[in-house]
C-alpha cells in the first residue's frame, strides 16, 4: 500500500540536555536532513514511560526514536542508563506484538554533535521509509 | 485526572526571525492553521517576537482575550524561553503557562529547501505545543540559599585570576591544585609576548597574593574525589595526596609548635634518589623530595612516594622541625559550595608521533616548552641556549608551526588551530636573536595567526629584526648521522622551490589538546565536551564561561586553545558569573519536581532506588504506605515518573497526561495531508 | 582589461599576452572528475607544501605537485593536463602519508593522467607498455637469455604465465578492448608517427 | 605446510628468474609452500596502466584475483608493484560495490566474476609474521650466515604506503626488514632518507631515464656515505632500478658504485646455502663476486 509520496510519521522524545541541544547545533550550522520526524522535548530520558512508545505506535506511528546523552554524559548521573535497559524491554515488547523493533531506536548525540544528529534522522528515516507504514496504522480510522 | 479545570484559550505567536524563519516557510499558512486548532483563541506573528514589540503582542493578547496559555512558534527555548515566560509574567499568567515549538533551529534552518516539508512540519509543531499548553497548570519555581563560598578547580593563571577575583569580591574561595605548586604552565615560560616581560616576574606576585589571601583556602597537591549537590549547595570531596611534609599548622596541629617546614631544603641535599624535575621537562634532576623550583607557592617540600626508598636521612636533615612524615597517606576533605569554575589547563599531544619530524629520534629536535626551559635564566642551563647533542650553541635554530595542529590525519587528528604557537614561536625568535649574536631563526609557517592587540605589531618587529620566514609545512626532518645537524625538508610555496636547510636545531609548535583527566572531571561537575574534547561553553558567543550545569564555569584552556591574556580575561568573567548566585544569595529551581499521587501509589518502592539523587523514600501515611519525595534532592530528571508501573508519579511541567497529549497530537489530530 | 589585442604583430602579441587568471578559465567539472577518479577531496586542499617537500621528484625538476592540487582546485584543466610535469610523479605516496588534511595528492595526479589519456595526451612508453600486455600478457615479456637462464635453474623455459599458457590472452584483450585501450594506444602512437 | 598461489608478475620470472626459484625453494624451508598461479599476467603495472585508466587497471587485476579465487587459495607475491595492483584492487573491490559491479560487468565478458573471497600477501610480510613463519624461524632456517657482511635495506614504496590504507604502520623509520636481514647473520646498515623511492615508479623510468636515475642516484650516495657491501629489496622492479640502474648511471654521470643488488629471497638462498648458480645472480648487471667472496 505504499504509495510513491508516502511520508513516514516519526516521533522522537529527546533529552533536553544533549540531544536537543545537539538538534539545535544542526540547526546552527545549517545541517539539512529530512522533515519526518517531530521531536517532543523532556528533560532527561529516564522520563521516558515506555508507556509513551506504546503509545505512539497505538496512535499509528511508523517510527519513534529514543535520544539521549552518551553514557557518563547524562545531565543526571544516570537516566540514559535507565532508559537504554528499558528500551531493550520495549523492543522485545514491540517484537512480540509482531511490530519491526527496528522502528524504535535509541541513539546518543551529545551537544556539541550536530552533524551527528543530521546522520541519525537521515537514518532513521531512511530505517522507517524502507520498513513501510506501520502496520497498526490500518486500524485507526 | 483533568490537568486543567478552566477552558483552555491559547495564544499562538509565530516569529519570523527576519527572514531566517519566514524564509523557508509559510509564516501564513501555520498562523491560518493555528488558527482552526481546538483551544486557540488567537494567533499572531511578527518579524521578532523576541523584540519589545513582539513582547508586547503577547502581553496584550493575554489581557485581550484573557489568554491562560501561551504558545511561541519561534527559535530554540533553549535560547528564549526565559524571555517570553517573563512576557508571560508581564501579562499576568503564571510565567509556567508557556510552551515553545521550535521552528528555527529545528525546522527551517535545517530544511531550507523543502517550502512545503518545513510548513507541514510547523504546523505539527504548533500543534503539539498547543496540545501541551492546553494542559499546562500554574507552577511555583523553588528558591533554594547559596553557599558563600565557591570552589576554583586549577592553580594555573586562570584559576589564581579567578580565585582573587571571587575572594576580593569577598567570597570564601577553595583553590584546588593537582601539583604540588600553583603557576601552571605560564610559571615555565621564560618570557610572554607580545610584550616580553618576564613570565615569572608578572606571575610570581599573584602567587604570593593567592598564597595569602584570608578569602582564599588554597589546597595543593589535592585532587577532587567526588562531586555532589547541586548549584548553591554542592559538596565536593577533596582528596589530598599523601605529601609526606607538613606545613607549620599541620605540624602544629601535630603538637610540634614552631615546627612544620620552613623551606630550608636541608632534607632534599642528603635525599640520595634523583629523578627528573617534570616542571624542567626532566631536562633537570630533583629528588625524591623536592619542590619544582624556588618560587613555589606554597614554599612546602612534597615526597614522591613512588621514587622515595623510606631511608629516613632527610627526617634526620628536618631535625626538631618534625616536618616530615613517611608514612603519610591520602586524606580526604569535604567542602560545600555554592559554585564551581572549571581552569584545568591542557596538554601537549605527543609529538613523537608525528614520526616524520624525529622528535625523540633527534636529539637536536626539542619543543616550544622544552625551549623556553633551555632560554629561562632560571631553567637547567642558566639561560644558555644550548643543543641536548652536544652541548654547542645553535646558530640556526628552524621553528615548526602547526607541528599537529590544522592536522586532520589520524592519530593526531587535531584539526583545531592551537591559536598560540605562533606568538610564542615568534617570541622564540626574538629571543635566539637577542641571546645569541649571529643566530638566524627560520620559522616555517602556513600563516602566522598573529591576531591579538599589538601582536600583529610583534610579527613586524621580529621580522625587521631579521628571522626568516618561510612558508611551508614541514613535511619531514633527517639527521646527519655524523655532525646530529638537521635537515629540514619542505617547499617555500612563496617561491614554489623545495627546501632543504641544515639546522642546529630544530623546534617543534607541537599543538595542545585536552588533559586525559579532563574526562574524569567534566563527568563529576557534569560538563559536556565539544567535539575535540575541550569542556563545552553553554553559549559559543553569549554565555562562554557558563555550561550547561547550573553553577559550574569554565575558565582559561579547558574550554579552548587560548593564550594568556584571553585565559586571564575569561578567568575574570567566569568569576563574575560564578560570584552572581552566590551575593544574590539564592537561585530559582525550575520546579520540574516529581509528586507522588498518594491514591494511586502502591508503595512498591520501585522508584526509589530509580532516583539518583536518594530524593524517594517510602513513608507510612494514613495506614498505606506511599512513596514521599523530598524536593530540595529532586531535580525533576523524571527517571522515576518513567518508571512507576502504576503512574503514580507527577513530573511536574511533563506529566504524563502533557505528553501523551503531545504524541496524540502529532499522530491522531490531522496529520495526514 | 582587453584580453585580445589587435597589435597584428604576432610577436608582440605573444610577449604582451594577457595572462591574467579570469573567472571563467575555471572548468569546475575538472575539479568533481578528479574528486571522483582519486577518491579524495581534492578541493580540501590548503596549500601547505607539504606534498612538495616530500617528492622526491620535485628538487629534480620544476615538477610541484602543489600546483597541480591547486590547478584541480581552480578547475584550470588544460594549464594541469597539458603539463609534461604530471607524469614525472614516482607515485612513492609519501605526499600522500604526510598531508595534514589527509587527502592523497598522488592519486590525484593519476586522476589527471587518467584524464589526460581521455584527450589522447600520455608518453609513449605507457603505450608500448599497453601493446606489450595486448600481445603477451606481460608488461615486460621474456626473452632467449633469459629463457636458457631459467632452464639452467630447472624453470620451464616460460613461466607458468600467459606466456606458457597463450589461451589466456583473449581473456585479457577482451578485458582491454571493452575500454578500446588497445585502439586508441595503436592510433595515438600513429598520429605520434607522423 | 601452508600453501599459496604464487604471483610471479612480470620482471622477476622474465628478468630475474633467480628470485622466482629462490622464492620457491627458501619458502620451502619455512613451511610455505608456493603453487604456480597458471595464466596470470601483468598485475597489471599500477604505474604504468593506472595512470592511463583506472578502470583497465582494476579490471586486469581483478583477472588475476579471480584466477586464484577458482583454486580457492590466498595469494602471495615477491614484488612491491604486484602488491599494489593485486592487493589494493583485491582491497578496493571487497570495499566499493560501484566499482566491483563495474569490474563484474567486464569480467563476465570473458566468464569470471570477482567475488572477494581471498587475501593477497607479500612474501616478505608473510616471512616476518610470528604466526606463518616469523623471523625466528628464518634465522634457524640458516646454514650458510652471511656473516661480516654490511647489508643496506630497501623498503620501497608500495607496499607500506599510503599508511593509512596499510597494515605496516610506521613509514617513516620503519625497522622490521632489518630483522629479517640480521637474522640471517648479516648487519643491517642505517643510512640517510631511507625510505626514499628509488626513482623508477609511475612510468618514470620509462618517460624519462635520467631523472629517475638521478633519484636513483641520490640513495645510492646515500648508501656509499655508510659503506654497505649489498643492497636488499623485495621488488624486482626496484633491483631493475637500481641493478641495471647502476650501470646507466655509470654511462650517463660517469659514477661508479659496484653495489650489489640482491632480492631478499636470493639472499636468503645463499644463507640456506643455495649457490650463486642457483640463483642466476649472473643475471645481475652489477657483478656479486665482491660481496659473494665475503660470505663463501
Amino acid at each position: 500500500m505504499t504509495d510513491e509520496n508516502w511520508k513516514p510519521k516519526i516521533i522522537a522524545i529527546i533529552c533536553n540536555w544533549c540531544s536537543y541541544a545537539g538538534a539545535d547545533l544542526a540547526g546552527g550550522a545549517r545541517i539539512q536532513y529530512p522533515p519526518d520526524v517531530r521531536a517532543i522535548r523532556v528533560m532527561c530520558t529516564g522520563r521516558v514511560d515506555p508507556l509513551f512508545i506504546m503509545k505512539a505506535f497505538q496512535d499509528g506511528a511508523d517510527g519513534v526514536l529514543v535520544s539521549g546523552c552518551h553514557f557518563g554524559d547524562c545531565h543526571y548521573l544516570e537516566g540514559n542508563y535507565k532508559c537504554a535497559k528499558r528500551m531493550f524491554l520495549v523492543k522485545t515488547l514491540l517484537k512480540n506484538i509482531g511490530l519491526d523493533d527496528k522502528r524504535l531506536r535509541m541513539t546518543f548525540v551529545s551537544a556539541s554533535e550536530g552533524a551527528k544528529w543530521g546522520m541519525v534522522m537521515e537514518d532513521v528515516v531512511k530505517t522507517v521509509t524502507e520498513l513501510g507504514p506501520s502496520p497498526l496504522k490500518k486500524y485507526e480510522r | 485526572m483533568a490537568e486543567t479545570k478552566e477552558e483552555p484559550r491559547i495564544g499562538v505567536f509565530i516569529c519570523h526571525c527576519g527572514t531566517n524563519i519566514a524564509g523557508s516557510l509559510s509564516i501564513e499558512d501555520v498562523k491560518e492553521y493555528a488558527e482552526t486548532l481546538d483551544g486557540v483563541v488567537v494567533a499572531d506573528e511578527y518579524q521578532y517576537m523576541c523584540s519589545t514589540p513582539g513582547q508586547t503582542k503577547i502581553i496584550d493578547a493575554i489581557k485581550e482575550h484573557n489568554l491562560n496559555g501561551i504558545v511561541v512558534a519561534a527559535c530554540s527555548p533553549r535560547l528564549h524561553e526565559p524571555t517570553f515566560r517573563t512576557a508571560t509574567e508581564e501579562g499576568g499568567l503564571n510565567k509556567f503557562r508557556f510552551e515553545m515549538a521550535n521552528i528555527r533551529d529545528q525546522n527551517s534552518w535545517v530544511h531550507m529547501h523543502d517550502w512545503d516539508g518545513a510548513t507541514d512540519k510547523a504546523k505539527d509543531q504548533v500543534r503539539i505545543a498547543v496540545a501541551k499548553a492546553r494542559m499546562l497548570e500554574d507552577l511555583e519555581p523553588k528558591s533554594v540559599p547559596v553557599e558563600h563560598s565557591a570552589l576554583v578547580l586549577g592553580g594555573g593563571v586562570g584559576g589564581m585570576q579567578a580565585a582573587l577575583d571571587l575572594a576580593g569580591a569577598g567570597i570564601k574561595t577553595y583553590l584546588i591544585e593537582k601539583s604540588p605548586s600553583i603557576g601552571g604552565r605560564m610559571s615555565q615560560l621564560d618570557k610572554t609576548f607580545p610584550t616580553l616581560d618576564c613570565s615569572q616576574c608578572i606571575l610570581t606576585p599573584k602567587m604570593v597574593d593567592v598564597g595569602r589571601h584570608p578569602n582564599i583556602e588554597l589546597y595543593t597537591y589535592t585532587e577532587v574525589e567526588n562531586v555532589e549537590g547541586y548549584i548553591g549547595n554542592f559538596t565536593i570531596t577533596l582528596r589530598k595526596k599523601a605529601r609526606g611534609v607538613l606545613d607549620p599548622t599541620e605540624a602544629a596541629a601535630r603538637g610540634f609548635v614552631g615546627g612544620g617546614c620552613n623551606g630550608c631544603g636541608d632534607c632534599s641535599e642528603v635525599c640520595p634518589v634523583i629523578k627528573p624535575n617534570s616542571f624542567e621537562m626532566g631536562m633537570a634532576p630533583r629528588k625524591a623530595i623536592y619542590i619544582y623550583h624556588p618560587q613555589v607557592m606554597p614554599l612546602q617540600y612534597t615526597i614522591d612516594f613512588d621514587s622515595c626508598v623510606k631511608c629516613g636521612l632527610c627526617v634526620e636533615a628536618c631535625g626538631e622541625k618534625k616536618a616530615i612524615d613517611l608514612e603519610a597517606v591520602d586524606t580526604f576533605e569535604q567542602v560545600r559550595v555554592g559554585t564551581c569554575i572549571l581552569a584545568i589547563g591542557y596538554d601537549y599531544i605527543p609529538i613523537e608521533e608525528k614520526r616524520e619530524w624525529g622528535y625523540k629520534q633527534f636529539d637536536n629536535v626539542i619543543t616550544g616548552l622544552e625551549f623556553e626551559r633551555l632560554i629561562c635564566a632560571s631553567g637547567p642551563t642558566g639561560g644558555h641556549l644550548i643543543r641536548p647533542s652536544d652541548g654547542q650553541t645553535p646558530m640556526k635554530v628552524g621553528f615548526v608551526l602547526c607541528a599537529g595542529s590544522r592536522d586532520n590525519t589520524g592519530g593526531v587528528n587535531k584539526p583545531y588551530c592551537s591559536r598560540f604557537c605562533c606568538m610564542y614561536s615568534l617570541k622564540h625568535a626574538h629571543q635566539i636573536m637577542e641571546k645569541i649574536p649571529g643566530a638566524v631563526p627560520y620559522i616555517f609557517y602556513m600563516d602566522i595567526r598573529s591576531f591579538g592587540k599589538m601582536y600583529e605589531e610583534f610579527y613586524y618587529r621580529i621580522q625587521n629584526e631579521g628571522a626568516k620566514f618561510i612558508r611551508g609545512r614541514v613535511a619531514n626532518i633527517l639527521e646527519d648521522p655524523t655532525t646530529k645537524n638537521l635537515m629540514v625538508y619542505t617547499e617555500d610555496t612563496l617561491l614554489g622551490r623545495p627546501v632543504a636547510m641544515e639546522m642546529d636545531m630544530v623546534v617543534l609548535a607541537a599543538a595542545v589538546q585536552p588533559k586525559p583527566e579532563a574526562e574524569k572531571i567534566r563527568q563529576m561537575f557534569g560538563v559536556s565536551k565539544s567535539q575535540d574534547g575541550w569542556l563545552l561553553e553553554a553559549h559559543p558567543k553569549l554565555n562562554p564561561c557558563g555550561t550547561t550545569t547550573a553553577g559550574i564555569y569554565l575558565a582559561g584552556v579547558c574550554q579552548g586553545p587560548k593564550d594568556i591574556p584571553d585565559t586571564v580575561a575569561q578567568a575574570e568573567g567566569a568569576a563574575s558569573a560564578a560570584s552572581i548566585p552566590i551575593h544574590t544569595g539564592e537561585v530559582q529551581l525550575e520546579p520540574y519536581f516529581a509528586q507522588c499521587v498518594e491514591e494511586i501509589c502502591a508503595g512498591c518502592g520501585m522508584c526509589v532506588n530509580q532516583c539518583p539523587y536518594g530524593a524517594l523514600a517510602l513513608v507510612e501515611k494514613n495506614g498505606r504506605t506511599v512513596m514521599e519525595v523530598t524536593e530540595a534532592k529532586c531535580k525533576g530528571c523524571g527517571t522515576c515518573g518513567g518508571f512507576c508501573p502504576g503512574g503514580a508519579i507527577r513530573m511536574q511541567h511533563f506529566t504524563s497526561p502533557q505528553i501523551c497529549a503531545q504524541i496524540d497530537a502529532f499522530l491522531l489530530e490531522g496529520g495526514e495531508q | 582589461m582587453a584580453k585580445v589585442k589587435d597589435y597584428g604583430n604576432a610577436e608582440l602579441e605573444e610577449k604582451l599576452r594577457d595572462t591574467a587568471y579570469y573567472a571563467d578559465d575555471a572548468n569546475p567539472q575538472f575539479l568533481e572528475d578528479v574528486k571522483k577518479i582519486s577518491r579524495t577531496a581534492a578541493n580540501m586542499c590548503f596549500q601547505c607544501g607539504t606534498c612538495t617537500g616530500s617528492c622526491p621528484s620535485a628538487p629534480r625538476s620544476s615538477y610541484r605537485i602543489r600546483l597541480f592540487m591547486r590547478k584541480g582546485v581552480l578547475g584550470l584543466e588544460k594549464e594541469a593536463l597539458y603539463d609534461p610535469d604530471l607524469w614525472l610523479c614516482t607515485t612513492c605516496y609519501s605526499c600522500t602519508d604526510r598531508c595534514p588534511r589527509d587527502l592523497a595528492p598522488t592519486d590525484v595526479i593519476m586522476a589527471m593522467r587518467n584524464l589526460a589519456f581521455k584527450i589522447d595526451i600520455v608518453p609513449r612508453n605507457f603505450l608500448k607498455t599497453v601493446q606489450l600486455i595486448y600481445t603477451t600478457g606481460h608488461g615486460v615479456p621474456n626473452n632467449d637469455v633469459n629463457r636458457a637462464a631459467r632452464e639452467k635453474l630447472g624453470l620451464p623455459a616460460d613461466p607458468p604465465t600467459t606466456h606458457s599458457h597463450p589461451e589466456f590472452i583473449p581473456g585479457i584483450q577482451k578485458i582491454m578492448d571493452f575500454y578500446k585501450m588497445k585502439e586508441n594506444a595503436d592510433r595515438i602512437l600513429a598520429e605520434g608517427e607522423q | 605446510m601452508r600453501q599459496y598461489a604464487f604471483f610471479l608478475g612480470c620482471i622477476a620470472p622474465n628478468r630475474y628468474p633467480g628470485c622466482e626459484a629462490a622464492a620457491i625453494k627458501t619458502s620451502a624451508k619455512l613451511g610455505i609452500e608456493l603453487l604456480p598461479l597458471e595464466g596470470a599476467g601483468c598485475c597489471p603495472a599500477p604505474g604504468a596502466f593506472g595512470a592511463i585508466d583506472l578502470k583497465v587497471w582494476y579490471a586486469l587485476a581483478a583477472r588475476n584475483l579471480v584466477l586464484a579465487e577458482q583454486m580457492n587459495m590466498d595469494i602471495t607475491l615477491i614484488c612491491n608493484g604486484c602488491y599494489k595492483s593485486i592487493w589494493e584492487v583485491n582491497h578496493i573491490l571487497k570495499h566499493n560495490d560501484e566499482l566491483r559491479d563495474g569490474v563484474n560487468e567486464v569480467l563476465a565478458e570473458v566468464d569470471m566474476e570477482f567475488k572477494g573471497s581471498i587475501d593477497v600477501w607479500h612474501l616478505i610480510e608473510l616471512y616476518y609474521d610470528e604466526k606463518i613463519c616469523g623471523v625466528d624461524k628464518v634465522r634457524a632456517s640458516v646454514t650458510h650466515p652471511l656473516t661480516g657482511t654490511r647489508i643496506a635495506p630497501h623498503y620501497g614504496c608500495h607496499l607500506l604506503k599510503p599508511k593509512k590504507e596499510r597494515h605496516f604502520g610506521d613509514t617513516e623509520n620503519p625497522m622490521w626488514f632489518e630483522e629479517l636481514i640480521d637474522a640471517l647473520g648479516a648487519e643491517s646498515v642505517q643510512y640517510r632518507n631511507k625510505m626514499q623511492c628509488c626513482g623508477a615508479g609511475g612510468g618514470v623510468r620509462g618517460y624519462d631515464l635520467t631523472h629517475s636515475l638521478d633519484i636513483t642516484n641520490e640513495k645510492l650516495l646515500n648508501i656509499q656515505e655508510v659503506g654497505a657491501d649489498a643492497l636488499t629489496e623485495f621488488c624486482p622492479f626496484c633491483q631493475l632500478q637500481y641493478d641495471r640502474g647502476q650501470v646507466e648511471i655509470e654511462e650517463k654521470f660517469g659514477q661508479t658504485y659496484n653495489l650489489p643488488v640482491l632480492h631478499y629471497n636470493e639472499l636468503l638462498g645463499l644463507a640456506q646455502g643455495m649457490t650463486p648458480q642457483e640463483l642466476a645472480l649472473d643475471l645481475h648487471a652489477v657483478d656479486c663476486k665482491p660481496f659473494l667472496e665475503k660470505i663463501l
